[in-house]
Order: structure tokens, then C-alpha cells, then sequence
């Protein structure tokens, strides 16, 4: 019953999502492609923190990666999927590798690693001017052709960009609901006992990178034809601070807490014009609220207030 | 004669200037349940991490079933049927008690790739529901390991030991904190899980009732050393073993 | 010899300046167990505060450095503490974490659109002038602002060594339940550390804002180099923020002269990666104490 | 159940987010207004560029309203912050050209602008970007349109200078590494190896980099003559300072910052001798601009940089562009603007004459300013090119 | 001087304490014995206001001190010197033993009772200058009840202070507690060397599963072989 009411609320969000831009101008377009762009990148830090309990401040420079890989393979005329691939994989790898030190280390220990390791990219993006373009970053790549259909309109890259981000979402949903999911959790909770029942503890933790970094690689194969210019400046550890905001304030651990942290991220400076150059503080005051009043972020701020009119039901029979 | 399931030779653990375990052999044959007691920093608890690859020892060695596991992984004994509980609860709070018991045999699952597209529950909830039953937990199935008891988070703890069908369990106080209507029950479960299974035990135990009446051997220890090894009502006769508690 | 002796110079000036900033970061999470991702802002804003009471309120240099240190410790010490650290409890996590970073944004913006987003220039406390040693030039600026760095730290390791209440903020942040046991004001103890954190970062940003300028993203830069000043060098030991705070002044210099200078910023980072995973107590820390 | 509700949760609010964004842009045109939005810095690196920028355009604005509007419309301009974001940038852009915006006023930043002006160049918008990078009038974008002219324009005339005033043979180049500093520099560093000069010192530095001693250090041992100083201001204030504490005596030459009024009024006494060729400067001692730089002080109580007047010149060229064709016609507009000259006497919001040529690309009479005094004064005049 | 009447408390979701009642005659020393797991340390925890005490009164003299912060406590003349290592290890024996009197409104008075203390301990005289942790561990322990003299205390609570120390220390620290009770002190000590605390104790108490078992002079204690079986899992009746 409760998958099934699932399905149908996936069913009307994706619905939602098909009819969202239509005849609306190109920029709700756009801002719905960053929406995206920006839940994939989320959506794998929130494996690596939110279920597998490892802290990373470098998604921003897993999108790099991608980005850069993307750009510089469909520059070269080459197709944007194996661009996609090639970032992918090679973010996958380097994944693979920042994991080693969260086998050493917790907490804020692992998230300053991770944070130098997102600062030592910004440089090499900065200064290998030969693959990265420098400071000027690369411009002017081609949106993915599929078959004889150009993906160079808004319209049709936003459906482009909501396919890729559905079937990452369903990935991630497969991922997360097989015992792989089970695993991750189990690290979270108590790596000692899960060791004991035979899970391997190493190669989990590097999976959990790899998997996390993957993501962002993918979101970063987005986000290069989306905004067709990408610079280092794109890729700093400001942007990581961001994308865990989003991760934490949408809840931890939670599916869809990423796909809604990064939508406030996005959506709320547009509802919150009214109030010009207050915004980011009003964004910074409501997130301040959040987490001291609610921890568990939007999720769980929402479940909290489902749960109270049914415990009230519950007081008043009894 | 078989040979023995576990096989402690000689193993001697120290910590700075103490000496934790010093010189320790013993044997456990196969559906055996040994009791090992001894007042506090007598040094069970080291020589059950000993045995567990999560402390290294000096010198000695741990073989089970014959194979040497001296240095092993925790992981990698769980996989050659070896399952323990801990002194402290340990079970994981975020998951529910049906997950938190279905994970404890999903590792044990195909390999680590093949377990990336089995069925969510590793084909094995039917099998979790039977130990569910087991141990009378049907009541929080679904709940939150987080949110249920201390007692059935110890039951569960204990069903998690079970469920991967272990052959040699370790038991650190399964008894700590568990009421005593509680205690009867996991007794109880316990018994007929070895009468059932042929499953081994080794349990480290405080609360002398329950481990008295569980263990077939007593294995009394105190400073590192073994000082009596016999039926419960032998060492309990043990003078030594009473001057052990009560001090010099 | 002259060009490393000036370069070395200069990195122990700017060294000293991350040290202050380290030094106020380290006793917080010490103290409460709390990682300030707003320290920088808090380095950042006492200038700004001092400009307030100088440019709209019309005082006096000394009442504007006063109004500015005084309010530094009400809102980064005492409100900071009961408003944004206390709500978590004694383990806030993660979401304490990111609630700093909310308001490191909101300090920035705040500062931005009622002050001003341009660089401001900040009176100078200390005399202007040059000296040569052995060839470098030493501004008497730098010397002062070492020497009050070292003064500072030295300051503060004799509060917390030679008097009863430094005495007592040690036994609380070291070993809380046996302080607690001998009724010692835990909870007053870890007050203290914050509030001494908010004047340290006042002191610093008095030091530093006429040689770095009054500006909102100050901090962007200097909250990232404190923790990795107070890593490197250990957080349990004041001096050992000191000489982290030090060391990467120094070898920023160093990097830029002799090695690269497109990569300078990267040496700091590869140490803090190198110090974490081999030497996680930090260059000068002990493993004694409480790890997070 | 349980699973659902956040689920349903999540939808309502992203759909509610997505209403919100919506509506924004629907409460535009009536008959009588025209839509200039600026989309610039407001917040992030770029910000204090942004900030002035808008400012600038918003008096002119003001005052083209009082003074009846643009043909008899009203400009409405809302202002939008990038960030400093290029991705941001791009859909702020896209939104405001899907509301309708006339002309597009921003980005500063050049990663921005190399970003937005695709938006602007598809929908046929023309765009005034405040962004003196190379590469923008390069790309053959018919809609776009400088405010000050780009590096290129100016390089030239400080190679003259090295070359013929201060005729040295090696020179040391200090630079900021963002778009900013590096195409000054890529470019500096091509034309002055070509007049024969050699480059003995070629000194990155970070942007918001406290220490510049190394610098100053390597700069002094390299004997270089002079410098090429290509930092933004307050890196410029904190290496003008340095440089007097080493005392490094040589000439210090720098584009725009270097003697910019922030500069001076940052590094004090240790600005005096800088000096910069500025295209449009605060200190320009031409009256219309100190009246502007007097009236935007008594608005906002704060000096702006050159930023601010970019801004108001911006508006003003777009009033009067479009007051030549006696209609809100935006490829009208662009074509108009093509090769057109217009002369600050008859056009007094244009401070200095100006003429952009074909490719968006903008020249006017420059400067070679020194500081003296604690101001920046005019040492040479270049003439536009 | 401490009565306690059928105190319960523990952690979170388990009872350790299930009624506890203890009357202690002053100027004693009494021993509190018990298997693991019996509440002995939670007991001390629970009269020390370190956990809730959920029902259940503990009164000092003749006042009510039930869930009283710690603080207070000390004010009153009650010390707790916990099990384990309990020093400031990076202050010196003089600052560890100046903690100790924190609480004291007259702070003049700290000074003379160091001094005292240091005349009772000689050996930290001699190291008052060194790092805490640096002493060895009978050294610390001296410390650790040197501290908590320093209030002048009515009621000590000491518990397993002999855990980690040679014989030879341990009967430095009973001779201590001797001490302290010939001078009028009433101490009430956890000890698993119940023998040789027994022997140094006027009276004996049994805890077993949280609930007072016997409350007898430690000699008869001593003599009572189901003493010995009540480790080894025998219940004591009555």
C-alpha cells in the first residue's frame, strides 16, 4: 500500500515536472535544468554523507571533473555521452581515492581533507591553462545531439536534463533499496558491529566515494553543455559548502531531502526577489532556525508536523 | 575424539606494563557452551577481542575449525561462521529490527556485486521472520531498532548473532541490564538454539545465575590467567575462584 | 640572504595575524566541541563595528575601538553562544556545523548591505616606519603586530596557566565529568572560552584591518586558514595554534619565492592533508586529549 | 503512509517554489514603460564592481525618468545579483530577456558576460556589459555593447609608454589570476616582448592575497626598471604599500586600478608616483565626470570607481541611441549603435565623447594619470583610437 | 548523617537502583559489596547528583539533598572520588589539588589546607610541581583523595580506589581512609578487594540486582560464607 501511494506521488511529481515549463519562458526552463543539475550533484553527496555517514566538502569538485571531461571531449567534437563517461568514471576513480583517508579519519578531520582536496583541484583547474583553460575556463560547448534531435533549445535540454536526472534518481533509488543500501546504513550506525557480521568495512567506504563522486561527475556532464562556459571559479569549496547546505537543510539521509534542499537553494532567492539585497540573509536566518529548531531538515520538519495532527487524533480517542 | 572448534593456544596480550592475557590455551569443542567469568580486569574481554581480530595479540595463536584466523579481519570471520554480540548494545538504531536482522546474514549473500541486484531483502526476510519468532519480536518488527527497549534491542542484538547461521558464537554479557523475566526468556532461546543448531558458545558473563545455568563449562579467570576450568558446580566450589572476587 | 630574511619576516607578520585567528578557534572547539565555520567573519566584523562607531556615530577613535570590542564579545561571544551553539546540546554535529556556515553568509551579507561592499580603509593603532635588518626591510608595523600576536598567546597561556579561573576552563574543557565532580561551572567555563574566542578575534581584527582593509569578505580566506593553522599545530595546545598560524605564514613566502608561485596556496593544504592523516594530534599537540 | 507524506510534502512545496518563480515576471509592460533590468555582481567576488555599477545606472535612471523618460516611457529597471555566478548569470539573463527587457544592462565580470551575452545574442537583445575582457566584442555578437574599452584598447598605449616615455629594456609584470589579471597580462606580456622589452619578472598573484612581499621580493632582486601592476584594487593598495616598505623605487605602471581613488585612499601615502592609463576615471579632470563622482557621493555617501560611471553612461547612451531611432526597436537599436559617435557636448550623459565601432567595441580619450598628492592627476592625453 | 530510602534511578531505559535504603552511622567506614552489574557505582553517581534519582529520598543530617547538583553537594561537606583516573592530567599536583577547593567561598583558606593536605601526603609535597599525569598511578590516586580533603568533608564517597594499584599502595590508601574516619570522617567505599576492605570497615553492605541485600558489621561480613557464594551466583536471603 505505502510503495504503492509512492508510486503515484512520484507519478504526479514527474508529471509536474513534464508540463512545469511549458509555456513558460526559457528561464523557468533553465532554472529547473539547474534545479537538476544541481539534486544529481546533491543526490550522491547525500549517499556519501546521509547514508554511508562520510562527510566530503569536494562534490563541487567532482562536478568539476565532469564538467571539465565533458567539455573537453565535446569540444573536441567527440559525443557528449562519452564525455559524460569519461568524467564519470574518472570521477568514480578519484572517488575511489579520497576515500582512503576516510579510512584513517572521522568527522571534521575527513571534511577538512576533503576541503583541501576541493582546494588543490581549484588550483590545478586554475593553473594547467593547456587542458583547463585557465582562469578564461572552456565556453562554447555543443548541447548532446540524440539521433536527428538537437538538444540546442531550452525546452528540449530541460527534457533532456530531466531524463538524465530521473534515471540517476531511479539508479540511486535501486542502489539505495538493495542491500547495498542496508550496508551503507549499517556503516553509518555502528561500522564495528556491521563488521562483524561480515560486511567489508574498507571496500564499503570507498564505494560509498566513489558512488557519491560518480554523481557528481554526472551532474557536472550537465551542467557544461547547460551553461556552455566553465571556469575553476565554478568549482570551489564555496560551491561544495553549498551543495552540503542543500544536502543537510533538504534532510539527511533522506531520498528526496537533496531533490528539495537544492530546490529551496535554487527556487528560493526567485520567491524571495521581494526582499532585494535581504535574501541570502533571510536564506541564512531560516537556515540558522532550521537547524537548531529541526535538525532533520525540511523532511523532517514535514514529517514532524504529519505526525502532530495525527498524535493530536490519537490524544482525542483516547 | 573430533577435533576442536576453537582453539586458543597461548595467547598473552600487554598493555603497557599490565599484562592483560597472559599465556592463555584453552579448547571448545563443537556445540559446546563455555562460560567464561572472572572479576573485572581479569582480562576476558581481551582475550575475547583477541580471538576477534580486533586486538592483535603478543604472541599466541587462534585457530578455528583447525584454520589458523590469528590476525584476521573481523569480516572475514564472520564469513567463516564466527558471530558475536557486544558488551555494549549494538544494534543499529536508524534501521528497523526486521533490517537490522536482515542485514546481519545479507553479507554472507552472494558476492559484493551480486548483492548490488538481488531483491532489496537479499531473498531473506522469511528467513528473518523465523527469527523473529524465534525471538519473540514480532511486536517491533517494523520499528525503529532506535525506538524499541533496551531488553529487545538485546534480543535483537543476540538474533542478529544468530541469524548469518553462525557455528561458533561469542557473547560478550548478553545478560547486562536484561530484567530478570527478560533473562529467563534469553536463557531460554539460547539453550534451544544450541540444542537445535549444534551451535557453539563462548559467553562472558557477570551475573553468575544465568551463566551457571547455561553453561555446560565454567572457565574462571583472573589476572590473565586461567584458575579453574570445570562444571559450574566444580568451580564454583573453587576456593580460588571465590578468593579471586572477594580479593587477596 | 637579504630577499629570505625579508620574505621570512613578512610570513611571521602575516603568520602571527592566522595565529590569532587560530588560537580564538581552537579554545571554542576545545570548549564546546564546536567547529566555527563563521570564524573568519568573526575576524571580519570587529572592524566594521569600530568603523560603525567612528563614521555613523561621529566618535572618537578610542570610544569606536572600545563600542567595537565590546559588542564583538555581546554578539560573536555571548550570542553566538546562547543563540546558535547552546540549541544543539553537547554534540551538535553536523547541523551545528552547517548553522555556522549559515551565519558566516549572513555576518558577510549583513556587513555588505548595511556598511558597504567596497574595501574601507581602517585607522592604523600602530606607528608607521621602516627598519633594516641585514638587508630587509621590516616595517615597524610587522614587528608590533608579531609581537603582539606572541603577547596575546603568551597572555592567554598565563590566564589559563596561572589563574584559578584559566586553571578551571582547563580542567573543563580537558575532563568535563571530573570537573563537574569537583563544581567546577562547566557551563560557565565553556562561556568564558567563547567569550575569550570573541576578543581574541575583536584583537585580531584591530591588528589586521589596517593591513588587510575593511571589507565583508575578509573572512572567505582567513576562517579556512585558521583551521588549517590550528590543525597543523594541534588544537589542544594554544602553542600549537600558535606555530601553525606561523609555520603557514612562513611557508606561503617561502613557496612563493623559491618554489611556485601559481601553486603557493597549495603547500598549507598538502601539509593539513599529510599532519591529519599521520599526525592528527597536530605538530605540537598530545594525544592525551580530547579528539572530535 | 509515513513514506509518502514527505514525498507529497516535497512536491508542494517544489511546485509552490515554481508558482512563486512564475508570477515574478508577469506584472511587466504597460504601454508606458520600458524594461531595462541590470543583471550584475551583487554579491560574491564580483560585488563591489556590481554594487557601483548599479548605482551608477540607477541615477541615471532617476533622472531620465524626472526628465520625462525615454520617449515618453518610463524606464523601470529591477536589479538582479548574479552572484558572480556564471551559471546564475545565464538564467537572470534569460529570465529578464523572456520578460521582455528591452536592452540588457551588466554582466561586469567577463565569465559572466562571455556566459549571458549568448542569451542575449540568441533572443536578438542588445546588452551594455560593463566587462573589459578581450574576447567579448571578438565573438562577432551584434548585440553587444562595452561601457569602457576593453584590455586591448588599452594595452597599446601603456607598451607606448614603457617603450617611449620611461624607454626601459626589462620589465617586471605583477598580476591577479582571474579573467581580469590574466588577459591584461596574456596580452601586455605579448606586446611588450614584441617592442623588445624583456619581461624579468612575471609574478602571479591570488586574488584577496594579504603577503605580497615575495612579490615586491622577487620583483626587486629580478632588476626589472619598471613594473606593469595588473591587480585588482585592493591587491593594488596592499602591493603599493609593500613596494614603499622594500622600497622599491622604480616606476609602477599599471591599467585603470592602480591610481583608481579607492587605491589612493587605501594605501595612503604608499600611492603616490603610481601610475595608470585609465580610460574613464573618477579623478579625470574633465568637469562633467566630477560632478557625476560629486552627485553620486551625496546619493549613496560613498565614493564609486569607474563602475559607477560605466553604469550611468550606459543607461544614457541607451536613451539616447534610442531617441536617434524614435523607437523601442532592439535590432533598430543595435544597428544604430554600430559605428556611432556620440558627442558629450550635445550628449551630456556621456561624460566623454564616445564611439563604439562595429563590433560593440567602445573608444574614447584616455589618460595616462600619476598620483601626486594624494590624487590622481593627468599626466598625458591619448586620443581615441 | 546519610539515610537513604528506597532510592531508584539508572539510565535512559534500564533501572540499576531498584529501591535502595542505606542508613550510615558516623565516623565510620562502610563497604559496599556486590557482584557486577549490582548498581554500586550508580549508587555513589545517584547520591552524587550525577544521575536523576527517579524516586526515592536521600537526606544528609537533617536536610533533604535529593538530585542536588554536585555543587552543592560539596558545599555541604559530601566528596566524590570517582573510579578510574580522575586528575587534570596537564595541571600539576599543586593546581590539581587547588581544583579541589574551587567551590570554597573563603578563597584565603585554600593555601593552609594544601598545606595540610601535603603534610597528610608527603609524596605530593614532594611532586607538587609536577604534571599530574605524570604520576604514577597510586601517586594519582593519593591525589585524587588528597582533592577531594580539600573541602573538609563530612561524607567522603570513594569508589574502587585499590583498581590498578600494587598491594602495597592500596594499604597506603585504607590507612588514609582509616585516618580520615579516626578523625571523624565518614567514608563510604566501593571496593572488589572485599577482603581487605572489609577488614578496614565498621560495617558492610550487600547490593545485589540495585536493592540493599545486608546492612551488617563488616566483621560478621566477613565470616558469612554466603558472602563468598554471592559472587558466584548464590542469592543472599533476606
Amino acid at each position: 500500500m505505502r510503495g504503492h501511494r509512492e508510486a503515484i506521488g512520484v507519478a504526479v511529481v514527474v508529471a509536474a515536472l513534464i508540463v512545469a515549463p511549458l509555456g513558460q519562458g526559457n528561464y523557468i526552463a533553465y532554472l529547473l535544468c539547474s534545479w537538476l543539475m544541481l539534486a544529481i550533484a546533491a543526490m550522491g553527496l547525500n549517499l556519501t554523507l546521509g547514508y554511508a555517514g562520510r562527510i566530503s566538502l569536494a562534490q563541487a569538485s567532482f562536478i568539476g571533473i565532469g564538467a571539465y571531461a565533458t567539455s573537453i571531449v565535446t569540444l573536441a567534437h567527440y559525443p557528449w555521452v562519452l564525455g559524460m563517461a569519461v568524467g564519470v568514471v574518472l570521477c568514480f576513480v578519484v572517488g575511489l581515492l579520497l576515500g582512503f583517508p576516510a579510512l584513517r579519519v572521522r568527522g571534521h578531520y575527513l571534511a577538512f581533507v576533503t576541503l583541501a582536496f576541493n582546494s588543490l583541484f581549484f588550483l590545478v583547474a586554475r593553473n594547467e591553462d593547456w587542458l583547463t583553460g585557465g582562469t578564461y575556463g572552456l565556453s562554447g560547448m555543443p548541447r548532446p545531439r540524440i539521433g536527428p534531435v538537437s538538444t540546442s533549445g531550452q525546452l528540449a535540454f530541460y527534457y533532456f536534463t530531466l531524463a538524465v536526472a530521473l534515471l540517476a534518481a531511479v539508479v540511486l533509488r535501486l542502489i539505495v533499496r538493495s542491500p547495498w543500501g542496508r550496508a551503507f546504513k549499517a556503516l553509518r550506525e555502528n561500522e564495528v558491529r556491521a563488521e562483524s557480521l561480515g560486511l567489508d568495512v574498507r571496500r564499503l567506504t570507498l564505494l560509498a566515494f566513489a558512488i557519491g563522486s560518480a554523481y557528481g561527475g554526472l551532474a557536472g556532464a550537465i551542467e557544461a553543455p547547460l551553461v556552455q562556459y566553465i571556469d575553476p571559479g565554478s568549482f570551489d569549496v564555496v560551491q561544495s559548502l553549498s551543495l552540503l547546505l542543500m544536502v543537510v537543510v533538504g534532510g539527511l539521509g533522506e531520498f528526496w531531502g537533496p531533490v528539495l534542499g537544492s530546490a529551496v537553494a535554487v527556487l528560493l532567492p526567485e520567491a524571495l526577489r521581494v526582499t532585494a539585497a535581504y535574501y541570502l540573509m533571510l536564506y541564512a536566518i531560516a537556515v540558522i532556525l532550521l537547524m537548531t529548531r529541526c535538525p532533520g531538515g525540511l523532511i523532517g520538519l514535514a514529517r514532524r508536523i504529519a505526525a502532530r495532527p495525527a498524535r493530536r487524533r490519537g490524544a482525542a480517542v483516547s | 575424539m573430533t577435533s576442536p572448534h576453537l582453539s586458543v593456544r597461548g595467547v598473552f596480550k600487554r598493555f603497557g606494563p599490565v599484562v592483560a592475557v597472559n599465556d592463555v590455551s584453552f579448547d571448545v569443542a563443537h556445540g559446546e557452551i563455555l562460560g567464561l567469568i572472572g572479576p573485572n580486569g581479569s582480562g576476558k574481554s581481551t582475550l575475547f577481542n583477541c580471538i576477534l581480530g580486533q586486538t592483535a595479540p603478543d604472541a599466541g595463536s587462534v585457530e578455528v575449525d583447525g584454520r589458523r584466523v590469528t590476525g584476521s579481519r573481523a569480516c572475514d570471520l564472520s564469513l567463516l561462521g564466527v558471530g558475536r554480540t557486544f558488551q555494549q548494545l549494538a544494534v543499529f538504531p536508524g534501521l528497523s529490527v526486521l533490517d537490522n536482522i536482515i542485514f546481519a546474514a545479507q553479507e554472507h549473500r552472494g558476492g559484493m556485486l551480486g548483492r548490488l541486484f538481488m531483491r532489496p531483502d537479499a531473498g531473506l526476510t522469511e528467513e528473518a521472520d523465523r527469527m523473529i519468532e524465534f525471538f519473540r519480536l514480532g511486536a517491533v518488527r517494523n520499528k525503529l531498532a532506535g525506538d524499541i527497549s533496551y531488553g529487545q534491542r538485546k534480543l535483537v542484538d543476540a538474533a542478529m548473532a544468530f541469524m548469518a547461521g553462525p557455528r561458533l558464537v561469542l557473547l560478550d554479557e548478553p545478560a547486562g541490564g536484561v530484567n530478570p523475566t527478560m533473562l529467563a526468556e534469553l536463557r531460554e532461546r539460547l539453550l534451544t538454539y544450541n540444542r537445535e543448531h549444534g551451535t557453539t558458545f563462548v559467553v562472558i558473563e557477570h551475573n553468575m545465575d544465568f551463566v551457571m545455568s547455561l553453561c555446560g563449562r565454567i572457565m574462571a579467570l583472573a589476572e590473565g590467567r586461567i584458575i579453574a576450568d570445570g562444571t559450574p558446580e566444580e568451580v564454583r566450589a573453587e576456593q580460588t575462584v571465590i578468593d579471586s572476587y572477594l580479593g587477596g | 640572504m637579504a630577499q629570505f630574511l625579508q620574505v621570512l619576516l613578512s610570513g611571521l607578520a602575516t603568520g602571527s595575524i592566522y595565529a590569532l585567528a587560530a588560537v580564538g578557534f581552537s579554545l571554542v572547539w576545545q570548549a564546546a566541541q564546536a567547529v566555527n565555520f563563521a570564524q573568519g567573519e568573526f575576524v571580519m566584523l570587529p572592524a566594521f563595528l569600530v568603523l560603525i562607531g567612528e563614521h555613523w556615530l561621529h566618535w572618537p577613535l578610542w570610544a569606536a575601538l572600545l563600542f567595537g570590542f565590546a559588542l564583538s564579545i555581546l554578539l560573536l561571544g555571548l550570542a553566538f553562544k546562547r543563540l546558535i551553539v547552546q540549541p544543539f546540546g553537547p554534540d551538535g554535529g553536523l547541523p551545528l556545523v552547517i548553522a555556522t556556515m549559515a551565519l558566516s553568509i549572513l555576518l558577510k551579507e549583513a556587513v555588505k548591505t548595511f556598511y558597504g561592499a567596497e574595501a574601507e580603509p581602517f585607522p592604523s593603532l600602530l606607528p608607521n616606519g621602516t627598519f633594516h635588518v641585514g638587508g630587509a626591510v621590516v616595517s615597524v608595523r610587522d614587528v608590533l603586530n608579531l609581537l603582539a600576536a606572541l603577547a596575546v598567546v603568551l597572555l592567554l597561556t598565563l590566564f589559563l596557566d596561572r589563574t584559578k579561573t584559566g586553571r578551571q576552563m582547563q580542567a573543563a574543557a580537558q575532563n568535563p565529568g571530573v570537573a563537574e565532580i569537583l563544581g567546577v561551572d562547566v557551563a560557565r567555563m565553556t562561556l568564558y572560552a567563547f567569550l575569550l574566542n570573541a576578543a581574541l578575534a575583536a584583537v585580531a581584527s584591530f591588528l589586521i584591518t589596517p593591513v588587510y582593509l575593511a571589507k565583508f569578505s575578509n573572512g572567505e580566506s582567513l576562517g579556512i586558514v585558521a583551521f588549517i593553522a590550528a590543525i597543523i599545530g594541534g588544537f589542544n595546545r594554544i602553542r600549537g595554534a600558535l606555530v601553525g598560524g606561523l609555520l603557514i605564514g612562513v611557508l606561503d613566502n617561502l613557496t612563493a619565492t623559491y618554489v611556485t608561485l601559481s601553486y603557493r596556496a597549495a603547500l598549507p593544504l598538502v601539509l593539513l592533508i599529510a599532519v591529519i592523516l599521520w599526525r592528527p594530534q597536530g605538530l605540537l599537540g598530545d594525544e592525551e586529549a580530547r579528539i572530535v | 503512509m509515513r513514506g509518502f507524506m514527505p514525498m507529497r510534502r516535497a512536491a508542494v512545496v517544489a511546485i509552490a517554489g515554481a508558482l512563486v518563480a512564475w508570477h515574478a515576471p508577469a506584472q511587466a509592460q504597460n504601454n508606458k514603460t520600458v524594461l531595462i533590468p541590470c543583471v550584475c555582481e551583487l554579491s560574491g567576488a564580483g560585488a563591489v564592481s556590481g554594487t557601483n555599477y548599479r548605482d551608477g545606472a540607477h541615477i541615471a535612471v532617476n533622472e531620465i525618468n524626472a526628465a520625462g523618460g525615454i520617449l515618453g516611457h518610463k524606464i523601470v529597471m529591477h536589479d538582479y545579483d548574479t552572484q558572480t555566478n556564471p551559471m546564475v548569470s545565464r538564467a537572470l539573463v534569460q529570465k529578464v530577456v523572456d520578460a521582455g527587457a528591452y536592452v540588457v544592462m551588466g554582466t561586469v565580470y567577463s565569465g559572466s558576460t562571455d556566459v549571458n551575452m549568448l542569451v542575449t545574442e540568441h533572443a536578438g537583445v542588445p546588452q551594455i556589459t560593463g566587462s573589459e575582457a578581450p574576447d567579448i566584442t571578438q565573438k562577432g555578437d551584434p548585440y553587444i555593447f562595452r561601457t569602457s574599452s576593453g584590455s586591448e584598447k588599452d594595452i597599446p598605449a601603456l607598451v607606448d609608454y614603457f617603450t617611449q616615455t620611461l624607454k626601459v629594456k626589462k620589465v617586471a609584470v605583477e598580476w591577479v589570476q582571474n579573467d581580469f589579471g590574466k588577459g591584461g597580462h596574456d596580452l601586455f606580456v605579448q606586446a611588450i616582448r614584441k617592442a623588445g622589452v624583456q619581461v624579468v619578472a612575471d609574478v602571479p598573484s591570488e586574488q584577496g592575497q594579504v603577503d605580497f612581499s615575495p612579490d615586491v621580493a622577487k620583483i626587486k632582486q629580478s632588476g626589472a626598471q619598471a613594473v606593469f601592476v595588473y591587480v585588482n584594487e585592493e591587491e593594488a593598495a596592499r602591493f603599493l604599500k609593500e613596494a614603499k616598505k622594500q622600497a622599491l623605487t622604480v616606476p609602477l605602471v599599471g591599467d585603470v586600478t592602480l591610481t583608481d581613488q579607492k587605491v589612493i585612499e587605501l594605501a595612503g601615502p604608499a600611492a603616490e608616483g603610481a601610475i595608470a592609463h585609465v580610460g574613464l576615471t573618477v579623478s579625470a579632470p574633465v568637469p562633467s565626470i566630477q560632478e557625476f563622482v560629486a552627485k553620486f557621493r551625496k546619493i549613496y555617501h560613498h565614493n564609486t570607481d569607474h563602475n559607477g560611471i560605466k553604469g550611468y553612461i550606459g543607461v544614457y547612451a541607451i536613451k539616447y541611441v534610442t531617441e536617434m531611432i524614435g523607437t523601442f526597436d532592439r535590432k533598430a537599436f543595435a544597428a544604430k549603435m554600430h559605428g556611432l559617435t556620440l558627442d558629450a557636448k550635445k550628449y551630456p550623459g556621456m561624460l566623454l565623447t564616445t564611439s563604439w565601432d562595429k563590433t560593440g567595441e567602445l573608444s574614447r580619450e584616455s589618460f595616462m594619470t600619476q598620483v601626486k598628492g594624494g590624487k590622481a592627476v593627468v599626466i598625458a592625453t591619448i586620443p581615441a583610437n | 548523617m546519610l539515610e537513604l530510602s528506597d532510592i531508584r534511578a539508572g539510565y535512559a531505559d534500564v533501572q540499576i537502583l531498584n529501591g535502595v535504603d542505606l542508613a550510615l552511622r558516623p565516623a565510620t567506614i562502610t563497604t559496599v559489596i556486590g557482584p557486577n552489574g549490582a548498581g554500586k557505582s550508580t549508587l555513589f553517581r545517584a547520591i552524587f547528583g550525577l544521575i536523576r534519582v527517579r524516586s526515592g529520598s536521600i537526606r544528609f543530617g537533617a536536610e533533604e539533598i535529593t538530585n542536588e547538583k554536585p555543587a552543592r553537594l560539596l558545599a555541604r561537606g559530601i566528596a566524590y572520588v570517582p573510579q578510574g583516573r580522575n586528575v587534570v592530567a596537564r595541571l600539576s599536583v599543586r593546581h590539581n589539588l587547588e581544583l579541589g577547593a574551587v567551590t570554597l567561598a573563603d578563597q584565603s583558606l585554600v593555601a593552609p589546607r594544601i598545606e595540610a593536605v601535603m603534610d597528610r601526603f608527603p609524596a605530593l609535597r614532594q611532586h607538587q610541581a609536577r604534571k599530574a599525569g605524570d604520576l604514577s598511578g597510586g601517586q594519582q590516586k593519593l591525589l585524587e583523595i588528597a582533592r577531594a580533603l580539600l573541602l573538609d568533608p563530612k561524607l567522603l564517597l570513594i569508589d574502587e580506589p585499590s583498581i590498578g594499584l600494587s598491594p602495597n599502595l592500596v594499604r597506603d590508601v585504607f590507612k588514609v581512609l582509616q585516618g580520615l574516619r579516626d578523625a571523624g570522617v565518614t567514608v563510604l567505599m566501593v571496593e572488589q578487594n572485599t577482603k581487605a576492605a572489609l577488614a578496614i570497615s565498621d560495617d558492610g553492605l550487600v547490593l545485589e540486582l540495585g536493592r540493599a541485600r545486608m546492612h551488617a558489621p563488616a566483621a560478621q561480613l566477613l565470616a558469612d560464607p554466603a558472602v563468598g557464594r554471592l559472587f558466584l551466583g548464590a542469592a543472599i536471603e533476606g
